[in-house]
This record gives C-alpha cells, structure tokens and sequence, in this order.
C-alpha cells in the first residue's frame, strides 16, 4: 500500500538480448545475401533461373532461412520498442506483442512459401 | 495540486529532438530513422519477390527495371541505410555488454567513417555496371 | 512549518557544510564552542549516513599560529574537544597537498554534512509526526489581537493563492530575515545580517577538514566535501539578505588566503563561488568576525506581546539544540508536558520529505479501493 | 557589469504557461543561479524555483539553460550567454511542473530509495579527487594514510540526485516506469556496496525487466548531461553485461 512504487522487481526480459542475437546474426547474414545477390550477381540482380538455381543449394537454403528469421524478428522487436515508447498501458502492451508475434509468424511463413515456389 | 504534465505523444515524439543534445542522441536518432526504414523496406522486399511465384517472365521483367539508374540510386540509399543501422549496431551490441562505454562518441565516429568509405566503394560499384 | 522558498532555501542552504566540532570557537567563544562539539555527538548519532565523517585538523603555519596552540589545546580541553597533536610528518602523509611548511598540527572531530538532506531529514522526520510544512509560502503579516499574534496571513507563490492560519505560539525561525519578521509583528530583535564568501574548487585536495591554528579570521578553513574543497570565509554586515552581491575582492582574499594551508589551490580552476548572510545576534562595540555564533531564544512577552517567539543566532550544526530549546520555551507557555526526543531518535531518510505525497496518495487509492467511502482526511496541502 | 535579458519559463496551476523576460544587471563573474537569484529578489518575487548550496552540492537548482540541462550554480554566465540574446531558463524535463522553475521530484525521490541510494561511501586511497578529470591536469594523484582513529575516509556519493540525467535522458521521456539513469546508477552502486546475496539478487531483479537497463535506448544523453561526473550509460551498460552473464551461465546450467 505505502510501499515504494519502484521497488518492485520486474518480469526479466529477454527482446533485449534477442535484438543483440538476432542484430549481430543479421550483420553476417545479410552481408552474404547482400553479397552473393546483389554484389557477385551479374548486373546486381539474378534473373529467375539463377535465382532456382542459387536457392537449390542446400546450404544456401538454409542460410537464407536463418536470414528470414533473424530479419523478421529484429524488424519487429525494433517495431515494438517504438511502440512502447507511446507510453501504452500494460495491457495494450501486451496484445501488441501478441498481434507482433502473428504479424512474424505470417512473415516468415510467406517467405517460405516463395522459397519453395522457386525451388519446386 | 495540479501540474503541468506534457501529452503522451509530446513525450514519445522526443527521441527524434536531438537539439542541444550530443553524439549518443544522434546515432539513437539515426538508428530509429534508419530502422523504420529498414523495416518498411522489408516489406516492400518480400512483396516483390511475391514475382518469383509469378513465374520467370514477371520476375525478369522486373530485373530489367530495377537495373535502372533511377533504382541503383534508391540502393545506394538503401545501402546507407544498412550501414548506419548495422554499424551503430554493433557499437550499441558492444557497449550495450559493458565493453567500451567510455568510448561510444569515438566508436561511433570511427564506425560512421567506415561506413562512409564502404558506401562510396559499394556505390562506384554499383554503377559501374 | 512556513518557509518562504524550497527547504534550504536561506541561510541554512548555503552554509560552509561544517559539523564543527568546536575546535574553530574553543579559544574566542566557548560557549559556541560547547554547544557544537554536543551537538556534533548528537548529529553522528541520528543522520550516521548523512556526514563525511573524516575529522580535520588545525595547523600552525605561523609563528604567531604555534604561539596559540598550548591556549587551542587548553580551550579544547576546556570545552571538553577530544584534541590530540600529530606529527608534522604524519599530517603532510594524512593529507599530502597541505603546506609542507606547516609547523604544527592537532586533530579534532570536525566532519562535513550535506546542508540541503541536513534540513529535509529534519523536516521529513517532522512529517513523519504529524508536522505541516509548507513551503514556497510567505508571511505577508501577523493578524493580532491587541498586539498579540494570534495567526498570520501567507500567500503560497506557486498558486498565488493567500489564506489565513491561526496559532496559539508563533515562533520566528527566519535567520537574518528574522528581524523583518520581527517587525511585522512590532517587535524588534537585536540581529546583525553577516555574510561570508566561500569558494569551491574544481577538485578534493584534502580529505580532513582544514583550519589555521588561530582565532578564526578570513579565508582560514578548507573544508572537503565530495569531489570539492570549499574556502571561506570572510564576515562583513549587510543590509539586505535576499541578495548579498559579492565583492570580488573576497574571493581573491579567500585563494590568497587558502593558498597558505594549501599551495595547490590557485592552480585550480573555481569551481563556484557563494555568499549568505548568518543571522548573528548583535552586541554593542563589537566586529562582525567577534559576534558570537551561539544562539539565543527572545520570548516577545516581555516586550509586551504574547505569544510570539524568535529563536536566532546559531549555527547549522546547532540547529537541532536551537530547535529543542525553542519548543521546550513553547511547551513551557502553552503548559504541555513533554521532554524533546530529538537527541535520540535517528532521523527519517531524507527522501521522505518528497516520497510523502506518493505514500499518501496511495494510501488514499487503497482506502477508496477497500470502502465505498472517500478518504476525507487525504487533502495534501504541501 | 553586465546587462543580460533573461528568459524565464512561467506556470502557475491554472493558467497559461509563458515565457517571461527580465534585464538584469548583473556582475562578469557570475554564475546564472546568480541571474535567478536576481530575478527573484529584484524582479518577482513570486518567481518559484529551488537552490539551496549554491556549489553543485545538493542538487536542487537544476533546469534547462538555453535547452540543456544544467546546474546553474557552477554555470558561468558568459559560457551561456552571447552577448545578444536572452538566455532561455526552463524547468526540467520528464518532472511534472508545479510551477515556474519547480517540478514534482516524488517519483523521482521513489526511484532512488527504491534503488538503496547512500549518500557516502568509502574514498579512494588517494587525492585530488575530481568530478571532471580534465580540470585539475598537472595536479598529480597523491596517497594518503589514514588517520590512527578512523578505519576509513568517507565521502558523499558523486550523485547528488538533481534529476538531470532524467531530463536529457529520451527513454524517461516515455516510459514513467523506467527506473531511470539516476536510479540505475544507484543500483549498480548499491549492488557493489554489498555481498550479500539476497540484496545482490533484488538489486539486480530491480534491474532486470522492461522498464531496467533493457529499456534504455543507449543515447548516452545521461553521461553527457551529468555535472557529476557520475556515468550512468556506464553504469546500465555494466549491469546488462553482469544481467546477461548470468543468464547465459543459468541457460547452460552453470551455478551463478
């Protein structure tokens, strides 16, 4: 009741670090996509059967798979830290992260779904 | 007694107030600028590669066009974008465990030098072609 | 409580952050000297936390300085001042920016306290039993029956709004501004408005208090605090307290001065520089620097008007005594009975004084949660 | 002397905030409390604001001057003013105003008790100590013994809780339950004053969470501002690795 409105330990979270994870996993990651797609690309883009034929490379696969991943969730912790900058109350808060978390489930669901289209 | 408490949104608008303020403010400012952008990017990214389920010829085509200087421009933007962003990154990533607090105005620069070296080759690169 | 800006606001606020020990008065003014090294007992027993408590020394850096010591070391003992010689050598390695060509020195039990949490733990204790504090209000007038004081009229400058509030005592605490309070009520208190110059420097070069081995005079103690050493002071009469002008003079007085316990001082940038006005009590024939700084409570009744008190003179290490002697005088007159607990009771964290409103809105919010009915007794006037 | 215009931030409950300006004649040498100071016992006296030591002691006079926060006692008025135009004074940031240059400081206060702020500590074993290295160089450090009664030196905190660091700081500016860069420097303090590992587990709790270090955006506003010299992005950023540390030590089910 009179105690102090600060004391109070908080849930521990986790975004931050996530951010970190995700951020230094992107500088490696995106530098090979930027490099191997845009750089040793003829032309700085790949047409469309370079692209099968780049994407069929399992290791490749899997690296951009990672990609997606990391750039979706450190895209969206960045959207939610501003987010909480609006000052939003508890509850909002936390639908927000639910609605951020659907919003990175359906973006990386979609960026497979291309991939095996150009795979198949 | 009543006081004067400035709007929520007032408040939340003050990250992008970097009057009178120092280095550290200005790479959090960039850093949110170029973020947003980042992100709104990504989006417009994965919407165009929804040509590569179109199939060969609606992909090509638009390979054609985005080889036009007009677009190469937009990359280099973009690019500068990803360098800021990503630069200033691993400076918060090192400082943010400790490591070189004291010397975040000195990182900052020296990563926003480097930054600017590696867009101006990555530019002369791009069109070149 | 009324006081007429923040806590600290006057005097008390911008004093030199000595716990005196006595040491500075033993010789010119024993009294004094008594009433800080009790004090100074008292102050480490109820704000441990709120005091650098490093001890200072006295040294002797003239001859006309050493001639005095056998007459300091007799006053200490005299006013009951634990004093022990050290070595020259010893105190050059306890404190190593000191002149080296001191020729003696003597520890005594001085310390340093934080002057604005030295008032607010006082005042948050207050509140803590029941006191009203209100402050940014000024006393506009007395309102009197006869000549009595029964009430005084206050505006509070943060609403502009005034109001009238009775009291059965009215005690005059206002420092140097005691006697334009006085006044107000047609009384007059024989108080002389002194201010003195300090100088703080850009850096700590000394951990112990340090004064000259001397009567007290200008520029004659560095005392530490934090990451500064504070020199003064110097002692001149002035008419208006609100705003004492320094004299640039006096600061180079205070550098030239402060150069001779320690030489490192001029090669240091200033870091600010302050002067107040001490609420001296006046005595015919006598310079400002030989006032005595003991205190002294004026029941007004005998000059023919009840009910109002002032207390001045003192020093912020003795603030606590003037308070107990003050409330002991209002407890006499008004006939209640009680003994003044404030040399035992460990005083309240500072911070309570501004917590208060927190707690007491959420005790409010609380109250209102578990009964329908409202908390009439929450009206937060401070 | 000096003729200075000077522009003051005005508000009482109830009415229109406003800027208000003063001519002040006022000597070289001053320091801008000394402007305030004659506003008020000069100008208008109805004029709110705090002070108390006048040498960057307590921590009460801290505002805005010219739009970043200082502590106008150690302030030099030719540093601040060019000659021509008024120099702006404003409250803080991040506080509510109650009125002119006066803020609310209860939460404030809250947050500091919350965190185990002392005012002293123990000194270091040597002097000069100095709030900014760099005004005391060709000053060299000396040792010091102590004396045969004391089993230390000790001295008050560098932070003298005047709010600064929650001013400049842009993360305050949003979220009212950060602990804030004042708060988390006192934890950090506080959590390598102790040993003992419960109070070093609630510290550190405090710390952890969404409105701890983790929701500090790494503008190092606090630092910059900091007339103390105090550090506090250092600070947070030393928490966060010990907080990180140790929960990568508890994910590969190492004893902390």
């Amino acid at each position: 009741m009179s105690a102090n409105a600060f004391d109070q330990e908080s849930k521990p979270t986790v975004a931050w670090l996530w951010q970190v994870v995700t951020g230094i996993g992107l500088v490696l990651l995106l530098g090979l996509h930027m490099v191997a797609n845009h750089f040793i690309a003829k032309g700085g883009l790949r047409d469309y059967a370079a692209v099968v034929a780049y994407l069929r490379n399992p290791i490749i696969l899997v690296l951009e798979v990672l990609f997606l991943v990391c750039v979706t969730t450190h895209a969206l912790l960045g959207v939610r830290a501003i987010f909480l900058d609006f000052g939003l109350s508890d509850r909002v808060e936390q639908r927000l992260s639910g609605v951020l978390k659907w919003i990175g489930v359906l973006t990386i669901g979609y960026g497979l779904v291309v991939m095996w289209f150009v795979i198949r | 007694m009543s006081t004067l408490n400035y709007s929520k949104t007032r408040q939340a608008a003050r990250w992008f107030d970097v009057r009178r303020r120092k280095a550290g403010m200005w790479a959090y400012a960039l850093n949110r600028i170029t973020g947003i952008g980042l992100v709104v990017y990504l989006y417009l990214h994965l919407g165009v590669l929804s040509m590569l389920i179109q199939g060969q010829s609606a992909w090509d085509a638009f390979v054609g066009l985005a080889r036009s200087p007009f677009y190469l421009a937009l990359d280099v933007i973009l690019l500068a974008g990803i360098l800021i962003h990503g630069l200033n990154g691993l400076r918060l990533a090192v400082t943010g465990f400790g490591f070189s607090a004291g010397a975040q105005k000195a990182l900052f620069t020296i990563l926003m030098i480097s930054g600017g070296i590696i867009l101006i080759a990555a530019a002369l690169k791009i069109f070149q072609i | 409580m009324i006081e007429r800006g923040e806590v600290a606001f006057g005097t008390t606020g911008r004093n030199h952050c000595l716990l005196h020990s006595g040491g500075r008065y033993c010789v010119t003014d024993q009294e004094s000297a008594i009433e800080c090294i009790d004090e100074n007992l008292i102050l480490r027993r109820i704000m441990p936390d709120l005091l650098e408590l490093n001890d200072g020394l006295f040294v002797a850096v003239t001859e006309s300085d050493l001639a005095f010591k056998e007459r300091f070391l007799e006053g200490c003992a005299a006013c009951h001042i634990p004093a022990h010689e050290v070595t020259v050598a010893r105190a050059l390695a306890m404190e190593p920016f000191l002149n080296p060509t001191i020729l003696a020195a003597i520890q005594i039990p001085d310390g340093v306290f934080e002057p604005f949490r030295f008032c607010l733990s006082f005042l948050a204790t207050a509140l803590k039993n029941g006191a009203t504090v209100r402050t940014f209000t000024e006393v506009t007038d007395f309102v009197c029956s006869d000549r009595n004081p029964t009430g005084v009229k206050i505006r509070d400058f943060r609403t502009g709004k005034t109001e009238t509030i009775g009291g059965d005592i009215i005690v005059n605490a206002a420092g140097p501004w005691a006697g334009e309070i006085a006044a107000k009520a047609g009384v007059s208190v024989p108080e002389v408005p002194t201010a003195g110059v300090m100088v703080a420097l850009d850096c700590r070069l000394n951990n112990m208090v340090l004064n000259r081995l001397n009567k007290p005079s200008d520029g004659d103690i560095v005392v530490p605090q934090r990451a500064t050493s504070v020199i003064g002071t110097t002692s001149w009469k002035v008419e208006d307290p609100d705003l004492i002008t320094i004299p640039p003079e006096h600061v180079e007085r205070m550098i030239s001065q402060g150069e001779k316990l320690i030489p490192t001082v001029r090669r240091v940038p200033m870091r600010a520089k302050m002067a107040v006005a001490r609420p001296l009590i006046a005595m015919t024939g006598t310079d400002a620097r030989e006032l005595s700084r003991t205190f002294e409570c004026f029941d007004h009744a005998r000059d023919g008007v009840n009910g109002f008190v002032t207390i001045t003179g003192g020093k912020t290490t003795t603030a606590r005594a003037m308070a107990e002697r003050v409330s002991d005088i209002v407890c006499q007159k008004l006939n209640h009975k009680a003994e003044c607990r404030t040399r035992e009771v460990p005083l309240t964290s500072y911070r309570f004084f501004f917590e208060r409103q927190n707690v007491l809105k959420r005790r409010a919010l609380a109250q209102l949660q578990t009964s329908d009915r409202p908390n009439i007794g929450f009206e937060e006037r401070t | 002397m000096l003729t200075v215009p000077v522009e003051i931030f005005r508000f009482k409950p109830g009415q229109a905030q406003r800027y208000d300006t003063f001519t002040v004649e006022i000597a070289e040498t001053a320091h801008v409390i000394d402007v305030i100071d004659t506003v008020w016992a000069k100008h208008d006296p109805t004029l709110t604001f705090r002070r108390a030591c006048h040498h960057s002691s307590c921590g009460s006079c801290a505002v805005r001057i010219n739009g970043a926060e200082k502590l106008p006692c150690i302030v030099r008025l030719t540093d601040v003013w060019n000659g021509r135009n008024p120099i702006r004074i404003e409250p803080l940031r991040n506080f509510p105003v109650v009125s002119d240059l006066l803020v609310e400081v209860g939460d404030f206060f809250e947050r500091m008790s919350a965190a185990s702020m002392t005012i002293t500590c123990e000194a270091e074993g040597f002097l000069p100590l100095t709030v900014d290295t760099f005004a005391v160089a060709g000053v060299l450090p000396k040792t010091v013994e102590l004396p045969d009664n004391l089993s230390r030196f000790n001295r008050f905190e560098q932070c003298i809780e005047c709010g600064i660091c929650m001013s400049a700081c842009p993360t305050m500016a949003t979220d009212n339950k950060f602990i804030g860069p004042a708060g988390l420097a006192a934890i950090y303090q506080a959590r390598h004053k102790t040993d003992d590992p419960t109070r070093v587990k609630h510290l550190l709790g405090l710390a952890d969470g969404e409105h701890g270090v983790w929701r500090c955006h790494s503008a190092f506003e606090c630092t910059e501002a900091c007339p103390q010299a105090v550090d506090p992005a250092s600070k947070i950023m030393a928490l966060r690795r010990e907080l990180a540390l140790r929960r990568l030590r508890k994910m590969f089910g190492l004893r902390i």
